[in-house]
């Protein structure tokens, strides 16, 4: 059955919604490998559906294509590790009880839900489900952002509120505009009926991307990213710089190619613009950051900057590229969370000074930290490289030679702040007395499966291959 | 004749009451009020979603928006007063910004809408389906033209929703371990 | 004057403007209420503009068919559900803060 | 697996034994980094001797159609749908550059015999950044070419940072971020000339064949020249190669301006000119001007340098001018010249930086003016410092020399494009840097090892260790038998540069 | 010095007869400069480090084979070839290849002046071996030493076999290079280490000029000799070429832009730069003086007979192309005729002996430079001349440097206002000395009367009369200040303690002395214009009267105020200097010119150049990388501003975004 991966994620969350009621505090531990367990099937029901790619259910208005498979993958990918890197936090195993969360159930209700949503989302066909699966992929993550419960929690919930409600109130707008012009909700009419540049349509157009760019943390409104990122607990500042930036993506194809696709072509100075000024301010804003999150906050804002480069221009392999470089955004970026998640748990740090001597009191995550940083600032032979080098080709076909060399340097900048970390961890010695720092199974699970995807990717050329092969292709079906 | 007299009358009454509403509802400074002028900007709302032929929407709008968040925002405004009724005054710069980007967006929109000629794409305008049957039917259609699925997506939204309201809301304190009541009042 | 007034039917602009009013408004006092529970407000009135756009072009461009209504049955929703995590937070948040001025909610900046 | 390729892996499979190896067998640790790296010494040489056997033949028979031929050829498709490939090869100019890497890094591990500190993270590094060295220099797929390229930049700045003295984090980050900024623009240059050509491969010889538009190259050629001009100290981008090499520890001193500074050089020939000839020809002269400034500006700039380090640093500046002056000439005598002073100033770079901190180990200070008259305690290092000093002024009969009149004829020579009065001057100008070289090599080491012992302790110290010998020893023998037989090198680079100057010829 | 060796054509043994005979000799020429080579290598690597004895016998033995078959040569070469003698390239191979048609070999070049210089310097060289290994007994650097002058045996001797300009730049800077090291040879003395970093880079400097000549010769070369209608053949660097009226026929024609000047005559006046610098003409000579620190054998050997001539030796190898431009030739001319004014006369002051001995080596050099300067391709008599005061210069030059390195080495003083009185201790010294200041002041029958006669001759017949006076002039100065020291040092009462317990120096010193003394007697007597001449063979001249007898006059009249002002009351010396006053304090200070050097560089080049650069690149360039920095950095702390923290704040910038993007897009599309 198509939907087989999602209804596999509802009943997961179901399940643990019964298990949490049914069984006493002390046992909740088996949550974690019930929700993981739901998720690896999810996982292979996801793989499964391979040869189904193509089909659809409900007259159409449920589907899944290539694209949405590989979607599909990344995001429960996603949210496998990310629950990965929470469990220690929700079973209380750090040394440090501030980074302690409550409610693990409901966590993972939360979050399976939250997955479910975005899933729902890449294969929505209509209007209408794209907006319910949006929001159900969205709102959770208000409450997940708050789930610390404490003041910073707290605010950063408030923030995430404050903005996702605009975010969402003028993505509406410009959904009520495309409905307007075509009279229809299902993309693919209105993709066709939407052939006139009608000033409405540019209008919704702008409040889409708006929206879309609340999603996707793209200048001007990623600016709740870095307070919001900060303040949530550090597993879901994982999660929503990984996979709620991936939903954004998936919604940015959904919107950009599956309803404006006749128009993107045309777009390629907006994106321009957006992505330029997306990665400059990231990166540098990012340099004079001192708290771990806020500073990861704005390093993934410059990614997601990178990762929209990829609509740039008519050509085909804009969508593998950023495909590619997504899934290799979140296995790099969860690394990097993975040691962050470890590190706090131990020592409740939080500034990137905390990180000194790290290479002496934990050497193998310092490494995994700086492999991984070095993926993000794009240094070969990680996949940070390859999946950039694939973009910013791109945006070369694309005759934007300036944007290329904007990147690139932007990359630079990135390697400067990325490097104070490495530099804390490698060059600054250990603070007086540090000992040897303990990392738990699954941070350990998480933080190595990373990495070597992290590496492997990059090297083996099978995952792009994989994935070009899949999806090069899609953009010529979708957009007519 | 009278009566369509009325209704155009009616409709640019409903209109000054409905801004009316919403100007207030943003310019009062006591936020339990604003509410409530909340609430009267909704119910015009649903008054104009009769004149549109949405009948069944002007109920749900009563009942769901008047009825239920508005009364969340009430509980919301109690639970969260400390005394304190009038809210300051934001400060003259910020109410400045705010009016230029309000005003901007609404002069845009408005100009926009001005200028797009927006076609009906039916040949008979007079057909009206706005009954709560079509509804219900379009939201049980399993085919093209329904929304199952989106509705079964919200049910899942709204309870998700709850359940993560609890966890945030509830009374007791915030370590990991007395997370246990949770589940059972949700 | 009558017969104007019965002749006259407000056509899909007209009603547009009303919408696009109240969003304008929304966004304004989103902007610059300082109670965090009035912003929420105001982001209801903006999300209810939408919804009611949704009406109006159903009914002047598909009188026909009602997905506009549906649309906006399910922002109606949704937007309770936001509403319901709005509330949800903004309450946790009091019982720290003791206030709920959004001018003060910054703990986190640059 | 071919041998080129283990070329690259041998290095990498050092680095990782090395890594696995627990932390307190120091000795176990820089005996496996030896002995690999002078595995890999050996392995160059068979590889040498089969490409001379198969380069000889097909000298015999093909007659110039050898000249754009790869030899021991590995290509296995990468990123297929992109035309990216794992090509590697070699050719006269790569194979030079192999042979002054693996020198160069045996020379440094044995100059690095008394790291102490966190040896094995040290060779690590070591290692992982000479594997990128040899990867730039054998592979001829652009992209793999880039990818190797930041490989051997990046470790720089854990070696300096961890491992360096004085302003080291200041100089690492100035460093690194400096060099990743040129392969910023090298990166542009590559997917332009990618996508510009429509071949859709990145395969160097295959994207040799297109002319691509003047317009184009016009301003590609400037980009990726500057790139590679950062790494190979193109004035004014050169300064964070005094305080890097400067900061660095001994071993990467060398490594850096022994080797890595001629990634500059040999991408600079390899794509920028070898790709666009008539950006080539449109911005030669420029080129010339700014490296005529950087070789006399390098070299006046020593005079005045206290640390020896910096000194040394300052000099580089000046030969690498050298290198990228040749490549600016444009002519077959000027570009040979500057592969051979790429190599000829690889092995006397290193020398002087494994020298120079070989006598710092024993004086523990590089200022010149706090030392004096060593020559009569460390009698070895004096005469192979002054070998490597008369090589870096250009004396006959030492490598220095070979490179430098080639590329004093070669922009004497001039080519059709340019004005051959302004290169002609710009020659002279150059020229004029063999006396200043004299004047601050002779000051110098003058004062260091020459005139009246500074200080008592002096007395005390020890000249060279066994290790130190071995490793000095092999440089200078290097500098002597290429300066004595410089046919060596010649015949092996000539046939190399050749396709460069024809398809600036507009020949095939 | 084993006897078995020494008879070469007379022995008994069939063998050695085979291997010594001409034949051989000539078809492996290369081992002349080959012997000292390898000797060099296997003394220094391996010999020197054992056992300095040994070095020292085998340094002198490889050089002693090199001398014997360069007499060998020699020998062979004049008596063979009657008619004419010919340039041979008995042995050459491809050294350095630069491109198609243009490379530069590595070869040997047999031709009358090669030869000559061959068994110059390889006498010279072995007697300066074989003097040093007393001069230098006990010596820290005893291995070294010989090391070093096998170095420079080899330099010097590929110098004078280069059959093409590469070759002798090559070798040129090798010979700069042996001289700077054994200058700073005692290289604990700041004073040595600062002559010898004077002397090779004043002579770096000056090579600067050769190196672009060599440049400008190179491309011309290469174009005329790939040209259309080239009949050449060889290497366009060959001085075969290079010298050929084919080349010089268009190389002539070339010109500069400036009017009135052609190219050969910048390209020769650039080449004469580099001679200039190696044989220490003014304005280049400041470094020769210094370079008296080193060892006295060496300045025997280097800084009087055989490396300071290769400047002269440069200019007769290319004196056909100096030759075709009458400016290049009058360059040369003018500048060695001041020289040797110049150094003579500031010789007559110094007090330091082998100072002297420097200024006369200038002054003796500035000799064979105007000689070349004033012959022409077809009135040769300058060039053979020279080349022939070269020869005799070699010998009681190092004669002279020999010997003051006996006194020197006696009484381990260099002033010879302390020696004094060493006649009667130092006899076979004395003798020798006397024979050499005799043979320098140009008295009959001694050498130096027959080479300086000849040049005087070829300058007043060549049309120089302003040259002929100088150099009669120069004539009597040298014997003046010759005869000064000779008078100072060895008569009279001894000076100082040292000087009152001189002993004589050992024999194997003193073989090295009789040698040259004999040499210096004889050489005067070689029927030298037999073999060394430019075109057709001039006839046979014998002793020119009209030149000879002014000649000997200025001579004996410059012994004779000597011996006036020194050999008796030292107080008429002294006296006259007061009535000099400023003049002679100028020139005792050589005019200062170590001083405007010293300004030039410390003061002008090192402060205004070298000073601002380094600065320039710490502050503004590097302060501009610096500063890149620091925007970015600021750039980003000024933008994290705009996170106020403030939602609101957010939120108008989100809307605000939504208008923006609306714009862009209605400026694009409507």
């Amino acid at each position: 059955m198509l939907m087989l991966p999602e209804i596999v994620v509802i009943a997961t969350a179901m399940a643990v919604l019964c298990v949490d009621l049914l069984i006493d505090e002390k046992r909740r531990v088996a949550l974690a490998p019930l929700a993981l367990a739901g998720l690896a099937v999810a996982f292979v029901a996801t793989v499964l559906q391979y040869p189904a790619i193509g089909s659809d259910m409900f007259g159409g208005r449920y589907a899944l294509d290539s694209v949405g498979w590989w979607f599909k993958l990344i995001f429960i990918l996603a949210t496998l590790l990310t629950v990965g890197i929470s469990l220690d936090s929700l079973d209380g195993r750090g040394t440090v009880p501030s980074e302690r969360l409550p409610a693990r159930g409901e966590y993972y209700v939360a979050m399976l839900f939250t997955l479910s949503g975005m899933m729902f989302m890449v294969s929505a066909r209509d209007l209408v489900m794209l907006y319910v699966s949006l929001e159900l992929a969205t709102i959770p993550l208000f409450a997940l952002t708050a789930w610390r419960r404490d003041s910073l929690s707290g605010e950063a919930g408030l923030k995430y509120v404050i903005i996702g409600a605009l975010g969402s109130a003028i993505l509406l707008y410009g959904f009520s505009f495309f409905y307007g012009l075509t009279g229809e909700t299902a993309l693919s009419a209105i993709s066709a009926k939407l052939t006139a540049l009608t000033p409405a349509y540019i209008l919704a157009a702008a409040m889409v991307t708006a929206g879309i760019g609340f999603k996707m943390t793209l200048v001007p409104s990623h600016m709740w990213a870095a307070d919001v990122y900060q303040g949530a607990p550090t597993p879901v500042t994982a999660y929503l710089s990984v996979a709620s930036k991936g939903a954004g993506l998936a919604l940015m194809f959904q919107v950009f190619y599956r309803t404006m696709g006749h128009l993107v072509n045309d777009w390629t100075m907006v994106i321009a613009v957006v992505a330029t000024a997306t990665m400059t301010l990231g990166n540098l804003v990012a340099i004079v950051q001192q708290d771990i999150k806020r500073f990861m906050a704005f390093s993934s804002i410059s990614q997601a900057g990178y990762l929209v480069m990829g609509f740039l221009g008519p050509a085909p392999e804009g969508v593998p590229a950023m495909l590619y470089y997504l899934l290799v955004y979140v296995v790099t970026n969860l690394a990097v969370f993975a040691v962050i998640i470890f590190h706090s748990n131990q020592t409740g740090s939080r500034n990137v000074e905390d990180y000194r001597g790290l290479s002496r009191t934990n050497p193998a995550m310092a490494l995994a930290m700086m492999l991984a940083l070095f993926s993000l600032a794009g240094i070969p032979p990680l996949a940070g490289f390859v999946g950039k080098f694939f973009l910013f080709s791109v945006a070369a076909k694309a005759g934007l030679n300036w944007l290329v060399a904007v990147a690139a340097v932007n990359s630079t900048i990135s390697l400067y702040y990325y490097l104070r970390i490495v530099r804390q961890m490698y060059i600054e010695p250990a603070v007086a007395g540090a000992t040897a720092l303990r990392v738990t199974p699954a941070i350990a699970c998480v933080t190595v499966f990373s990495v070597a995807a992290t590496i492997l990717t990059g090297v083996i050329p099978f995952f792009y291959e994989l994935v070009h092969a899949d999806t090069v292709k899609w953009l010529a079906l979708v957009v007519r | 004749m009278l009566s369509a007299a009325v209704t155009t009358v009616l409709f640019f009454a409903l209109l000054a009451l409905a801004v009316a509403f919403a100007v207030a509802t943003v310019l009062t400074r006591r936020i339990f009020r604003s509410a409530i002028y909340l609430m009267g900007t909704l119910a015009t709302s649903a008054a104009f979603y009769v004149m549109l032929g949405a009948e069944f929407l002007a109920g749900v709008q009563i009942l769901v928006y008047v009825g239920g968040i508005v009364v969340l925002i009430v509980f919301a405004v109690m639970l969260t007063s400390s005394g304190e009724m009038l809210e300051d005054h934001p400060s003259a710069l910020r109410r400045f910004l705010g009016f230029v980007v309000a005003a901007g967006f609404c002069a845009t929109t408005v100009f926009v809408c001005f200028l797009t000629e927006f076609k009906s794409v039916a040949a008979d305008k007079a057909v009206h389906a706005g009954d709560a049957a079509a509804i219900g039917r379009k939201l049980l259609d399993r085919g093209a033209e329904g929304y199952v699925l989106p509705f079964e997506i919200i049910s899942l939204l709204l309870l998700c929703v709850v359940i993560a309201a609890i966890v945030i809301a509830r009374k007791t304190g915030a370590a990991a371990g007395s997370g246990a009541g949770a589940g059972e009042q949700g | 004057m009558i017969e104007f007034l019965a002749s006259y039917e407000p056509g899909v602009v007209t009603w547009l403007m009303l919408p696009a009013v109240l969003f304008a408004i929304g966004i304004y006092g989103l902007l610059t209420r300082r109670n965090a529970v009035g912003i929420l407000i105001s982001a209801e009135l903006a999300i209810n503009s939408a919804a009611m756009n949704f009406v109006i072009f159903n009914r002047f461009i598909t009188p026909a068919k009602v997905d506009g209504q549906v649309m906006s049955l399910f922002i109606i929703a949704a937007a309770a559900a936001e509403v319901v995590v709005g509330v949800a937070i903004f309450v946790m948040l009091f019982k720290h803060r003791r206030t709920m001025d959004v001018t003060r909610m910054d703990a986190m900046r640059r | 697996m071919g041998l080129v390729s283990w070329l690259i892996l041998l290095p990498f499979i050092t680095a990782m034994a090395v890594v696995l190896m627990p932390e307190r067998l120091k000795h176990l640790i820089r005996w496996i980094a030896a002995l690999g790296t002078g595995a890999h010494l050996l392995l160059t040489t068979v590889v040498t001797v089969e490409f001379w056997k198969l380069a000889s033949a097909d000298a015999a028979s093909m007659g110039t159609a050898r000249f754009t031929k790869l030899y021991l050829v590995e290509q296995v498709p990468w990123f297929k749908s992109l035309g990216i490939s794992y090509l590697v090869g070699l050719d006269g100019i790569s194979l030079c550059m192999v042979i002054l890497t693996s020198i160069i890094i045996f020379t440094g591990v044995m100059a690095s015999w008394t790291v102490k500190e966190r040896g094995r993270e040290f060779f690590a590094l070591l290692l992982t950044l000479v594997t990128g060295v040899f990867g730039v220099f054998v592979s001829f797929d652009l992209f793999l070419f880039f990818v190797f390229y930041e490989i051997a930049v990046l470790p720089m700045y854990l070696l300096i940072g961890v491992w360096g003295t004085g302003p080291k984090e200041y100089s690492a980050m100035k460093l690194t971020l400096m060099l990743m900024a040129g392969s910023a623009l090298i990166l542009v240059g590559i997917l332009a000339l990618y996508h510009m050509s429509g071949l859709h491969t990145f395969d160097l010889m295959q994207l040799a064949t297109v002319n691509y538009p003047v317009g184009f190259q016009k301003w590609v050629f400037p980009v990726v020249f500057i790139g590679f001009g950062v790494l190979g100290a193109l004035y004014p981008f050169h300064t964070w190669s005094p305080d890097g090499h400067a900061s660095a520890p001994t071993a990467v001193s060398m490594l850096h301006a022994g080797v890595l500074m001629k990634l500059g050089g040999y991408g600079a020939l390899r794509i920028a000119v070898y790709l666009m000839p008539e950006g080539a020809k449109e911005w030669g002269l420029f080129f010339m001007g700014l490296t005529t400034i950087n070789i006399l500006y390098g070299s006046f700039g020593a005079i005045m340098q206290k640390d020896l380090k910096y000194f040394t640093a300052y000099s580089s500046v000046s030969h690498c001018g050298f290198v990228l002056f040749g490549v600016a000439t444009l002519n077959l005598i000027g570009m040979k010249g500057a592969v051979i002073q790429m190599f000829s100033h690889g092995i006397m770079t290193g020398l002087f930086f494994g020298l120079i901190g070989m006598v710092y180990g024993r004086t523990h200070t590089r200022m010149i003016p706090e030392m004096g008259g060593l020559g009569k305690v460390m009698p070895w290092l004096t005469v192979t410092f002054f070998i490597g000093g008369l090589a870096s002024l250009g004396l006959p009969g030492l490598s220095g020399f070979v490179a430098e009149i080639h590329v004093f004829l070669g922009g004497f020579f001039g080519n059709p494009w340019h004005s051959i009065t302004a290169m002609r001057v710009l020659t002279i100008l150059a020229t004029m840097s063999i006396v200043v070289t004299a004047v601050y090599v002779l000051r110098g080491l003058g004062k260091v090892f020459m005139g009246p012992i500074e200080d008592k302790h002096f007395l005390e110290l020890t000249d060279a260790t066994i290790p130190e010998k071995i490793s000095t020893g092999i440089l200078v023998a290097t500098l002597v038998v290429v300066g004595m037989a410089p046919w060596l090198i010649v015949n092996l680079v000539e046939p190399a540069v050749m396709p460069i100057v024809n398809r600036l010829n507009g020949m095939p | 010095m084993s006897p078995g060796w020494m008879p070469c054509g007379d022995s008994g043994a069939r063998p050695m007869q085979h291997i010594l005979d001409y034949e051989f000799v000539l078809r492996n020429a290369w081992l002349i400069p080959a012997l000292p080579l390898v000797s060099f290598a296997i003394v220094g690597l391996f010999i020197r480090p054992r056992s300095a004895k040994l070095s020292g016998f085998v340094a002198t033995a490889a050089v002693f084979a090199s001398a014997v078959l360069a007499w060998i040569l020699a020998a062979g070469y004049f008596r063979s070839a009657e008619g004419g003698h010919a340039a041979l390239v008995p042995w050459s191979m491809e050294w350095l290849r630069f491109q198609e048609n243009l490379s530069a070999s590595v070869g040997v070049l047999v031709d009358p002046i090669s030869v000559l210089l061959m068994v110059v310097v390889t006498t010279v060289s072995f007697l300066v071996h074989l003097y040093s290994i007393g001069y230098m007994h006990g010596d820290n650097g005893f291995g070294r030493f010989f090391t070093f002058l096998n170095l420079f045996t080899f330099s010097m001797l590929g110098l004078v076999v280069a059959p093409n300009i590469v070759q002798m730049y090559v070798c040129w800077e090798l010979v700069g290079v042996s001289s700077f090291l054994l200058i700073g040879f005692y290289y604990e003395k700041p004073s040595a280490v600062a002559a010898c970093k004077k002397a090779f880079i004043v002579t770096r400097f000056a090579d600067l000029g050769f190196m672009i000549g060599v440049l400008i010769l190179g491309y011309y070369g290469y174009s005329f000799f790939t040209g259309a209608g080239s009949t050449a053949v060889g290497q366009p660097f060959d001085f075969a070429y290079l010298t050929s009226p084919a080349f010089l026929e268009k190389f002539s024609q070339v010109a500069t832009g400036v009017p009135g000047l052609t190219l050969i005559t910048v390209a020769m006046v650039l080449v004469y730069m580099g001679a200039a610098g190696k044989s220490a003409m003014f304005p280049l000579h400041i470094w020769l003086p210094d370079a008296m620190e080193g060892p006295t054998p060496v300045s025997a050997l280097i800084h009087a007979a055989t490396m300071v001539v290769a400047g002269v030796y440069l200019v007769a190898r290319m004196f056909p192309v100096f030759a075709a431009s009458e400016q290049a030739l009058m360059v040369v001319a003018g500048v060695g005729a001041f020289t040797s004014l110049f150094a003579a006369v500031i010789g007559c002051t110094q007090d330091d002996i082998k100072r002297v001995l420097a200024f006369s080596t200038l002054s003796q050099l500035g000799y064979m430079m105007f000689a070349l300067g004033v012959s022409t391709v077809h009135e040769a008599a300058g060039y053979t001349a020279s080349m022939f005061h070269l020869f005799t210069h070699a010998f009681f030059k190092a004669l002279l440097f020999l010997g003051a390195g006996a006194v020197i080495h006696a009484v381990h003083e260099n002033d010879i206002w302390k020696m004094g009185g060493l006649a009667r201790k130092m006899p076979v010294t004395h003798a020798t000395f006397l024979i050499a200041t005799l043979s320098i002041a140009g008295i009959y029958p001694f050498a130096g009367f027959f080479s300086k006669d000849e040049i005087l001759a070829a300058a007043l017949y060549g049309g120089h009369p302003i040259i002929f006076g100088t150099g009669l002039l120069v004539a009597g100065l040298t014997a003046f200040y010759m005869w000064r020291i000779y008078f100072i040092t060895f008569w009279g009462k001894a000076r100082c303690e040292k000087a009152g317990h001189a002993h004589e120096a050992p024999v194997v010193m003193l073989v090295p002395l009789v040698v040259l003394a004999a040499l210096s007697v004889v050489s005067g007597f070689v029927p030298f214009a037999e073999y060394v001449y430019l075109g057709e063979k001039p006839p046979h001249e014998g002793i020119n009267m009209g030149v000879a007898v002014p000649g000997t006059i200025a001579g004996v009249l410059g012994i004779a105020i000597a011996w006036f002002l020194y050999a008796g009351d030292a107080g008429r010396a002294s006296a006259l200097v007061a009535r000099m006053g400023g003049s002679y304090r100028h020139i005792r200070n050589k005019f200062y010119f170590d001083e405007i050097y010293i300004f030039v560089t410390k003061r002008v080049v090192f402060a205004f150049v070298a000073a601002p650069i380094a600065w320039f690149d710490r502050h503004v360039v590097d302060g501009g990388v610096n500063l890149t920095a620091w925007c970015t950095r600021t750039s980003g702390a000024v933008l994290r501003y705009l996170q106020t923290g403030q939602v609101q704040t957010y939120g108008a910038w989100f809307v605000t975004g939504v208008l923006f993007v609306t714009l862009i897009l209605w400026k694009m599309f409507m």
